[in-house]
């Protein structure tokens, strides 16, 4: 029984959490807030895989997130919005509740694949030169979608609300929120499930000593192939969602800009650690949006902050330890696996 | 048929020869020594062998099969495991955790299985765990199974090293100086362990070794090479006397 | 020790979620709140300090005289200001904060398109007016009857500079040199390629080149240009862009005119550019040297209080943030119910349809978008921008 | 003609990511740091250079001492490369150098240098304000044409300049004891304080010559582009990291030839294509060299011995 409480309070959580904006407890300000917050955390867990657990350093996550938004985005406004492209919508607006999670699907599937351009690679290269290939694969993106006049080019891409109130048509809740708070769950327990099982910590192997990991069975290469694509697919998860959050997207708005703030986020938690991910994720978000008043001042002020932090805990918030593993006792509740 | 076949072994680094038409077969259940002066290409045999190298010329052949084109994950699922001069375990993974990932090749389940946690998942979960601590049982190191290698003392993580290519369940173990900084208590723990190694699991074992005296207790077949070729091969007794070995080792004013 | 060091991190996260969820206040009711939605930080710092600066303007303007008087009685101004951080995704929170933790009854701002798009949707969907003083992408207000703007759109400018250039250069062919990452930029370029195309014939826009907005060198886009011999090359960037591509230009030995969009209309513009710049010809919403009555009041004070002669987007803010005060004054009365309140001002902005601006006369035709003449202006020996020609749509 | 007008261009151009990407090969190679706050030095360095040379020469609002264009070119070319390598210095002191005594992770150090950048950036918004800076012009422009091919004056100093900048690094660090104390740091980090060789003191020596490169860029950058802003060092310094990784990063004649190559590819591309694609083209093509290269055009692959 014990083992499920986690479980089940997290479910719980996110019920209440709906709940409360369904009634207007928390304001949509809040919501929104709360809503990028999970994103941040796919994000960041995601990039962990490859920049904590692998010991990569990818400094291109902002393009498969690009990817993805984009991807998820045409699927959900060919299919529910009226278009360019195609004129009328090509589904009833009741279909929406059952379309988008695979239009989600879609567009983190296309990011898996884009992937490959940073994953092929990397069998032959390691370090900074493999950073430098993730941030060519970043602007390469970036200006493949400025060219790409059909879907906007630098105007940017919208028409994705139509989904959102099409599931709101059939049921007056929170559906983004509820989608993003399922898509957080959904990443961390996959990227758990994963570095906990004997197949994905063969990961860290590689990250630790390469030779003796391939000379001791493990293919490499699948691991790598394996960690980029699930890595940047999770990333393109994340863009979908972050896409319907926004109800628009601007190819500008997935720069190196965005991929440094993930690639803070991840080593400020910790080099493979996903709690810590998630606790960074988090606290960056809440200071993002605490030190708005601030206005020209919170970009000085947040690296600052930054910057003490790691003088203070130069491996990060959590090291490379979980939670589970400072405080032994939430074991007995943890079965998040 | 020959567990390990090498023929005309050859291996060259731009203009250097590292392997000189190296020959050998191994039996099952031989134990083997591979000895001669530093910068002989021992080690590069054994690079060779578990595909590390791929080798200039020649073939290796592992149970029968061409190993040439094989990449070492390859190699090793044949059943070669081998162990590293310099220690080489994962520092920041348990003694545990090392000995399941060096399982890897058995996990043999697909991603989504991982994800869904199937019964096939289970089952191989299980099983991996089950050979690790049975092995760390049998050889002592039950204590040491939820520490970080790099907090155990030298001669441990030799045998942590050791634990983990068993791991593999070989059928031909490759020992790169498993003596090679151990103080000689540690050195006669480690003849005993290697000797219950090879009694207890049916496995060959070849090793590079320099301390003579793990070499002499150990072998039954000694190979001497010197500039990347062979020099001599023979039981411990014939390679004592052999005149072209202490050469090599002495150099030729001594006698 | 470490397991402290994590307990504190943990406590001081729990405390700042707390505080942060606790933040938002009560309503002084005898303030109007006017939120913007502005890019202070990131990549055009220049604008949204442009605009605060002549929010700031406004707001000490009517706050001396007592505050806005709406039905009898005075209100005091309260204006928020929320940095976007020139990010579609930052624009969104700040319009929500300005919205729900604020409580303000209408938004100015964002003015880049890029964030007013989103914004725009999220004021729409919560029913808050908002007006983007700058943004003149068509997305903006389309299909939303509370988004409005005080800026005339792309496909009006296009034909203006098109047709400008065709007369007063006597010009037969054209170059284009654009910003592909600024939709600003590169929507305007692809207007005037299309009617330039469609006056003087396929093929007769030689050059239409583009590059990154940071980028400073543009020598390669500019040979290429330079060997096209275009009459005269088309420029719609911003200003300090402009300073550069204007005198790489002329190093690379181009010696003719070049036409330029509203963007230009900046005071820095002489100040980066220097002689080079003098003699061109750019569209804009009003001519700075010529200006008279409330524009000239405007220009100088702003000028004699922030040291430069204000961008186009200050003026354009100044006329967005009065459009707001206006239809809150024209509503009649301030209801307590900010509900209530954003609702009558809303209606208040749809029926304005004249509105005389600082920035020309805009009329409404129920877009939320305006209608308002153009003025060509050119760069005179001393800097100034001299009224040259006005356009008024038909 | 065209072509020659275009390959002046990319070697100009070339010649700006050239001398950004020696800092930070030269900080590379002795630290295995990519010292992301390198662009953001290279724009402190164009900013100190604005304010030496209006103080010098008087204008934008300030009496100045007065001195003519050339004479306050002498001085502000020394004075920018030591008060911006004093930034250099100060990053090294106060932030990369404790988090390397406590043992941190390389990619820790990395982090703090892209925050120590975003700092620089903002905080010079902070403090001057979003109006950009008009550098004042210090040198006489003068434009040859040489049959359809223009050249300035300017464009032939900066090529000259990235050349003897290339040739007066690889002296020092082939040639000096210094430069041979950098080397071996690059080698062993823990053998050469054995050697009685002062780590501290070479490491900051690599950070005075890699800002002071910074700094010297910044001038001609200014003076070249006389507009300046503060997020003017953030893509071009990105670039020529790209540039140095493409070279092989650690290797001075790598960040030359990266530069150099960048500076062709980009000017290359909006040459021969439309223009609006040459970031999809000049990224795909490092992508490749980087695929078939994997350690860069001059960077040796590690070989690790087991």
């Amino acid at each position: 029984m014990q083992k499920h409480t986690f479980t089940i309070s997290l479910f719980a959580g996110i019920f209440v959490l709906t709940a409360m904006a369904q009634f207007g407890v928390i304001n949509q300000y809040l919501v929104s807030v709360i809503m990028l917050m999970g994103v941040n955390i796919m994000l960041s867990t995601s990039l962990n895989l490859v920049n904590g657990y692998m010991g990569e350093f990818s400094c291109g996550h902002g393009g498969f997130m690009c990817v993805g938004a984009y991807v998820s985005s045409i699927v959900t406004v060919l299919l529910f919005s009226k278009n360019h492209i195609l004129g009328a919508p090509l589904l009833p607006p009741s279909l929406a509740l059952f379309a988008f999670p695979l239009a989600l699907f879609a567009g983190a599937a296309v990011a898996a694949v884009a992937g490959l351009v940073v994953a092929i690679p990397s069998f032959k290269t390691r370090g900074d030169y493999l950073a430098i290939i993730t941030l060519a694969a970043n602007y390469i993106v970036i200006s493949a979608i400025d060219n790409m006049e059909i879907i906007g080019g630098p105007r940017g891409f919208m028409g994705m609300n139509a989904t959102v109130n099409g599931m709101e048509g059939l049921l007056d809740i929170p559906w983004m929120l509820l989608w993003v708070l399922f898509g957080t769950v959904f990443t961390v327990w996959l990227l758990r499930r994963f570095v906990s099982s004997t197949l994905g910590k063969g990961v860290p192997a590689i990250a630790q000593d390469e030779i003796a990991a391939e000379i001791m069975s493990v293919d490499t290469n699948r691991m790598k192939l394996i960690a980029f694509m699930l890595s940047s697919g999770l990333a393109g998860l994340a863009g979908g969602l972050f896409a319907h959050i926004l109800g628009y997207v601007n190819p500008h708005s997935f720069d190196i800009m965005k991929s440094t703030e993930v690639m803070v986020m991840v080593y400020l938690g910790g080099m493979g650690s996903l709690s810590g991910a998630t606790l960074s994720a988090i606290l960056f978000t809440v200071l993002l949006e605490v030190l708005r008043p601030l206005e020209i001042w919170k970009w000085v002020v947040i690296p600052l902050l930054l910057i003490l932090l790691m003088q203070f805990r130069p491996e990060g918030i959590m090291g490379n330890k979980e939670l589970s593993d400072l405080f032994p006792k939430l074991k007995k509740y943890y079965s998040f696996k | 048929m020959p567990l390990l076949e090498a023929k005309g072994l050859t291996r060259r680094f731009g203009g250097l020869i590292a392997v000189n038409d190296f020959n050998i077969e191994l039996g099952e259940r031989e134990m083997v020594a591979l000895i001669g002066p530093n910068g002989a290409g021992k080690t590069t045999v054994f690079n060779l062998v578990s595909g590390f190298y791929q080798p200039s010329e020649g073939a290796i052949t592992i149970n029968g099969k061409d190993t040439r084109s094989m990449r070492p994950h390859q190699v090793t699922s044949l059943g070669v495991a081998r162990t590293f001069q310099g220690i080489r375990l994962w520092g920041e993974m348990t003694v545990l955790d090392n000995i399941r990932v060096s399982q890897h090749y058995r996990a043999g389940y697909s991603l989504l299985d991982c994800f869904l946690r199937t019964k096939k998942y289970m089952g191989r979960e299980a099983e991996i765990e089950r050979v690790a601590w049975e092995l760390l049982e049998a050889m002592d190191l039950k204590e040491y199974a939820l520490e970080l290698p790099r907090n155990l003392s030298y001669g441990l993580q030799r045998r942590v090293e050791i634990a983990r290519a068993m791991s593999l369940k070989p059928s031909l173990l490759l020992l790169d100086e498993p003596a090679a900084g151990l103080n000689s208590a540690d050195v006669e723990g480690l003849i005993k362990l290697v000797r219950w190694i090879h009694e207890t699991f049916p496995v060959t074992i070849w090793m590079i070794e320099h301390q003579m005296k793990v070499v002499m207790s150990l072998c039954t077949r000694i190979k001497v090479v010197d500039f990347g070729a062979t020099i001599a091969d023979g039981t411990p007794t014939e390679i004592q006397a052999n005149p072209a070995v202490i050469k090599a080792y002495l150099g030729d004013d001594t006698i | 020790m470490k397991r402290m060091t994590v307990k504190v991190l943990v406590a001081v996260l729990a405390l700042a979620l707390g505080a942060f969820a606790l933040m938002g206040c009560g309503k002084d009711s005898d303030v109007i709140k006017i939120g913007f939605n502005l890019e202070l930080t990131g990549d055009i710092p220049k604008v949204g300090e442009a605009s605060k600066f002549a929010a700031e303007m406004l707001k000490e303007d009517i706050n001396s005289k007592g505050g806005l008087e709406v039905a009898g009685k005075k209100y005091k101004l309260e204006f928020v200001y929320q940095d976007n951080e020139a990010k579609a995704d930052s624009a969104v929170n700040a319009a929500l904060k300005l919205i729900t933790q604020d409580n303000v009854v209408a938004i100015v701002g964002p003015n880049s398109s890029k964030q007013a798009i989103p914004a725009g949707g999220i004021c729409n969907d919560n029913q808050t007016p908002m007006v983007s003083p700058w943004s003149t992408n068509p997305d903006t207000t389309k299909d939303r009857p509370w988004v409005f703007r005080a800026a005339f759109l792309d496909p009006f400018q296009g034909p203006v500079a098109a047709n400008f250039a065709a007369k007063q250069f006597s010009a037969k062919t054209a170059a284009v040199l654009f910003d592909i990452a600024n939709d600003y930029s590169k929507g305007l370029a692809e207007i005037f390629k299309a009617e330039w195309e469609k006056k003087s014939g396929a093929g007769t826009v030689v050059a239409f080149e583009s590059h990154g907005t940071k980028d400073q060198d543009f020598s390669a886009q500019l040979t290429k240009i330079v060997a096209a011999k275009p009459d005269f090359i088309f420029v719609p960037d911003n200003y300090n862009q402009v300073a550069l591509i204007i005198k790489q230009a002329h190093d690379l030995g181009y010696k003719g005119p070049f036409m330029g969009s509203d963007a230009w209309g900046s005071a820095e513009l002489m100040t980066l550019c220097g002689k080079d710049c003098i003699g061109q010809f750019f569209s804009t919403h009003y001519a700075a040297a010529g200006a008279q009555g409330a524009t000239k009041e405007f220009i100088d004070r702003y000028n004699t209080k922030y040291k430069y002669v204000p961008d186009d987007v200050a003026a354009l803010t100044w006329d967005a943030t009065r459009l707001v005060l206006q239809a809150i004054q024209e509503a009649g009365k301030v209801d307590k119910d900010i509900k209530a309140e954003r609702k009558i001002v809303r209606d208040a902005l749809a029926n304005i349809k004249e509105f005389a601006g600082i920035t020309g006369t805009m009329k409404f035709h129920g877009t939320g978008d305006p209608d308002k003449c153009a003025v060509v202006v050119q760069i005179s020996p001393e800097g100034k921008f001299e009224f040259k020609e006005s356009v008024c749509p038909q | 003609m065209e072509f020659f007008q275009h390959f002046l261009n990319a070697l100009q151009f070339g010649s700006f990511y050239a001398l950004i990407a020696l800092g930070y090969t030269l900080v590379y190679g002795v630290l295995r740091l990519i010292n992301f706050a390198h662009g953001d030095i290279f724009m402190v360095g164009a900013y100190i250079a604005y304010f030496v040379a209006v103080l010098l020469l008087g204008g934008e609002g300030m009496s100045g001492l007065g001195l003519t264009p050339a004479m306050t070119l002498a001085i502000t070319v020394p004075v920018t490369m030591i008060l911006t390598s004093l930034v250099g210095v100060t990053l090294e002191r106060t932030m990369y150098r404790p988090l390397r005594r406590k043992g941190a992770d390389r990619l820790y150090v990395v982090i703090t240098a892209l925050m120590a950048g975003l700092m620089l950036e903002n905080g010079n918004l902070a403090l001057l304000g979003a109006s950009r800076k008009s550098f004042p012009e210090l040198m006489h422009k003068v434009v040859w044409t040489f049959g359809g091919v223009s050249v300035t004056n300017l464009k032939v100093v900066v090529i000259v300049a990235a050349i003897v900048v290339f040739v007066l690094l690889e002296f020092i660090v082939s040639k000096t004891k210094i430069g041979m104390a950098m080397r071996g740091i690059s080698y062993d980090k823990f053998a050469i304080p054995l050697m009685g060789i002062p780590l501290d003191t070479i490491i900051v020596f690599t950070f005075i010559l890699g800002s002071s490169m910074a700094g010297l860029a910044g001038i001609l950058y200014a003076m070249s582009y006389p507009i300046l802003e503060p997020y003017m060092g953030a893509l071009i310094g990105w670039k020529a990291f790209i540039a140095a990784v493409v070279g092989g990063i650690g290797d001075i004649r790598g960040a030359i030839v990266g530069g150099f190559l960048l500076g062709f590819i980009e000017i290359g591309v909006v040459a021969v294509f439309p223009s609006t694609l040459r970031d999809l083209f000049a990224f795909s093509v490092l992508l490749g060299i980087l695929w078939l290269k994997p350690t860069g055009l001059f960077g040796v692959a590690q070989t690790t011995k087991i």
